[in-house]
């Protein structure tokens, strides 16, 4: 039997290696696998890659796994929120790398490596500072650049609700990256708020189809 | 008397601007001001990046729900009709054409339609670009809403952006305190001007040339 | 108000021109709007381009549209269907032109389309026939060809329920085609089984939302 | 005695080779009747390029719907836990290497794993390439189900294919009614044959250098 479903957050984030590239839905707060990045810190993992559209804010989540020391890179839209004091400070003390990518090459970039695209071309960012040192073509009278393809190692996304064959669901605008990311990692694990039986999910509203989720866990809300 | 537009008045006069059943993206800060002057009865589709699209008013206080943000990450509201979708979906809307206009602030605007609103020269903070270089180069229509000058006195609109760019040639129409001013081929066109302001002492406030085929009273009410 | 339905068949086809690229849903007959298909004779659009999965099947929907002389091109992964009869027959006279793309590329080339994509990278075609003369490039050891995007002047849809701002639902395996045509073409036409009130469709179950439709029509099924 | 497997024979040979949780696409044609010899305490996931994942079984006569058909056409169920998704995002599994296997037909294999299984030297009606070629480069891994030989007794497992390419280099096993054949990069390495012939005489109807370090015995129940 198929069963996606883990109990404890340990076997959650089991074999996530020091190293990693992490992608970690949200938008700002909402979205955001708070506790499964969190429990990131007592996992151990280090020297890790994010990919996220922010940087974090407060002390919690993401903040907190980066205050812990275990983010090396930081690849996102906009780190600056309301809040990302753990960020600046890491990233004044040149002890963060930070990677700015266009929000929607962003999200593009990851759909690309999830969906087989080797690379693909985009007016965004063509003649600006983030689109300098990248292949350039004038394609219909448009400069575009080429972007690759952005793979994660591991995405961590929070979702609404969740089955045993790990089909997702995702509560309002707290749907943002979730479903691009699980399809752009090589080990996708859902924290959702509901689990559901198999079925439950009519097969018309699964917005992630389980192919794309390795582990679902049911968490409590923390805020 | 000063006859110089307030904040408001010139959400206002944008907002009279904006086609029955458009595709709007108001951008975060000031543009977001725009949504409160729309006339009463036009039906415009607002749509935020991080998955929305009807987005409505603010919730009233103690009806916010935190996964239900704009791009700004305040608490918004949905209309009926309205719809909740992945970053990726949201970004081909944006990238795709789809949006008939978009609202941005700005740094810098160049006669050519070249936009600087994501980065300075001295940056002493990471800068983020978010969604910007993506609505820029994607709306159908770019409207810059800002003031005329900095606010130590200094052109925001050149010949050409010393600041980083967002985009090249992509603003359609600059909305200021001062003036309406359209960016066409042919270099910038004053529409409407505040009447307290003779078009030479405009032309000292904008560091690029201006020309006044016909110009019509730029008025808005008190608000 | 916006509203996006129309009561005639006339009305939802009016605009379309000769010479027209026409985005047609459906895979065999799941999803494919033969009504609309079969009103365009009256219409009397010619010299058309058909993107469809399959080039028709007996005498109706778009096996009609051909036999009455109406199109020049189809562009498509699999022309011989179970009774792809009038296809076959037009071809073989050097009456119709047949361009053969792979499935996930034609799909994936529209989405480009309609995304805002300049162009892509992908395995498939790659060393084959199909990929030929097309631009190659090895990326990750493995050989891509360059495909572009490809976007209609119209696409004619078949959905399932749809309201009058042009949300969306579509039943079953009949949703294929539907939600990637209705992104790519300018005019975006959708004919439905139920017109429902606007909030009757949840805005997380929206699947095409109305963004990228233009017409709403309810046709009775025929078959 | 002759121990060549028939059709289902060899459909129950590849069925006992899928491990369980596996996400499956099975070809047009032959490769569907794997379905029906998957060991009863397996749970697979069948995925159908049209936009369907956890296929089921085909429906009770009288319940067929002909919004949900597979890849062939036909009407078949959808299981607890399966989902409806567009084209693009089907593609985007089968592309983005989400799949475990895959089952094709072939008119030729390769020594060296091309496979052609979509046109002929003297196609007398238009090629269609359907889903083959994403399915070809896609999979994780691509089974070939197929006779040994053609009909007028030619090998189809050969040097170089003579027919058109569907993917170059994508097969990793062959299933044919005398033998399992591993496509490695050392070549074509036999590990199971039936009884009744010798491996002289399975090399003479193939064209291509057979490799044999240890061969089981093919055999399968009577079906």
């Amino acid at each position: 039997m198929i069963d996606k479903r883990v109990d404890t957050i340990d076997a959650a984030l089991s074999g996530i290696e020091d190293g990693s590239t992490i992608l970690v839905s949200g938008f700002g707060n909402a979205g955001s696998p708070i506790r499964l990045l969190e429990a990131l810190i007592d996992q151990g993992a280090a020297n890790l890659t994010i990919v996220s559209n922010n940087a974090g804010e407060g002390e919690f989540g993401l903040a907190a796994l980066m205050k812990a020391g275990r983010v090396t890179k930081v690849i996102c839209s906009y780190p600056r929120s309301a809040g990302s004091i753990i960020f600046e400070e890491l990233y004044d003390q040149g002890k963060i790398e930070l990677e700015v990518v266009p929000q929607g090459t962003l999200s593009e970039r990851m759909r690309a490596a999830g969906a087989g695209i080797g690379g693909f071309f985009t007016p965004t960012s063509a003649g600006t500072l983030l689109g300098a040192n990248k292949e350039t073509r004038e394609i219909e009278g448009k400069l575009h650049v080429l972007e690759t393809p952005l793979k994660g190692d591991v995405a961590l996304v929070k979702a609404d609700a969740g089955d045993r064959w790990g089909n997702l669901t995702y509560n309002k605008s707290a749907r943002n990256f979730g479903p691009t990311m699980a399809m752009a990692a090589k080990l996708t694990i859902a924290e959702v708020k509901t689990i559901k039986e198999l079925g439950e999910i009519s097969p018309e509203h699964v917005v992630t189809p389980g192919i794309f989720v390795d582990r679902v866990i049911k968490l409590r809300e923390e805020r | 008397m000063n006859t110089a537009l307030n904040r408001k008045q010139i959400a206002w006069r944008i907002a009279q601007e904006i086609k029955e059943g458009s595709y709007v993206n108001l951008g975060i800060g000031m543009p977001e001001m725009v949504a409160n002057y729309i006339p009463k009865d036009r039906e415009i589709v607002f749509h935020s990046e991080n998955g929305l699209l009807g987005m409505g008013p603010t919730p009233d206080k103690g009806q916010e729900d935190g996964d239900l943000i704009n791009a700004g990450k305040k608490p918004v509201t949905l209309l009926e009709g309205g719809s909740y979708f992945s970053h990726t979906d949201s970004f081909a809307m944006i990238r795709g054409g789809h949006l008939d206009l978009c609202v941005l602030g700005a740094f810098q605007i160049s006669e050519s339609g070249d936009l600087a609103n994501w980065a300075t020269l001295n940056n002493s903070k990471p800068p983020g670009v978010g969604g910007a270089m993506d609505l820029a180069v994607g709306a159908r229509q770019v409207f810059v809403m800002t003031e005329h000058c900095t606010k130590d006195g200094q052109p925001k609109i050149m010949e050409h952006c010393s600041y980083p760019l967002t985009g090249t040639g992509v603003v359609n129409k600059i909305f200021t305190d001062l003036a309406v001013i359209d960016v066409t081929e042919e270099g910038l066109v004053v529409r409407e001007k505040v009447v307290d302001i003779t078009l030479g002492e405009l032309q000292n406030k904008t560091a690029a040339a201006l020309f006044e085929p016909k110009v019509c009273e730029l008025r808005a009410p008190i608000l």
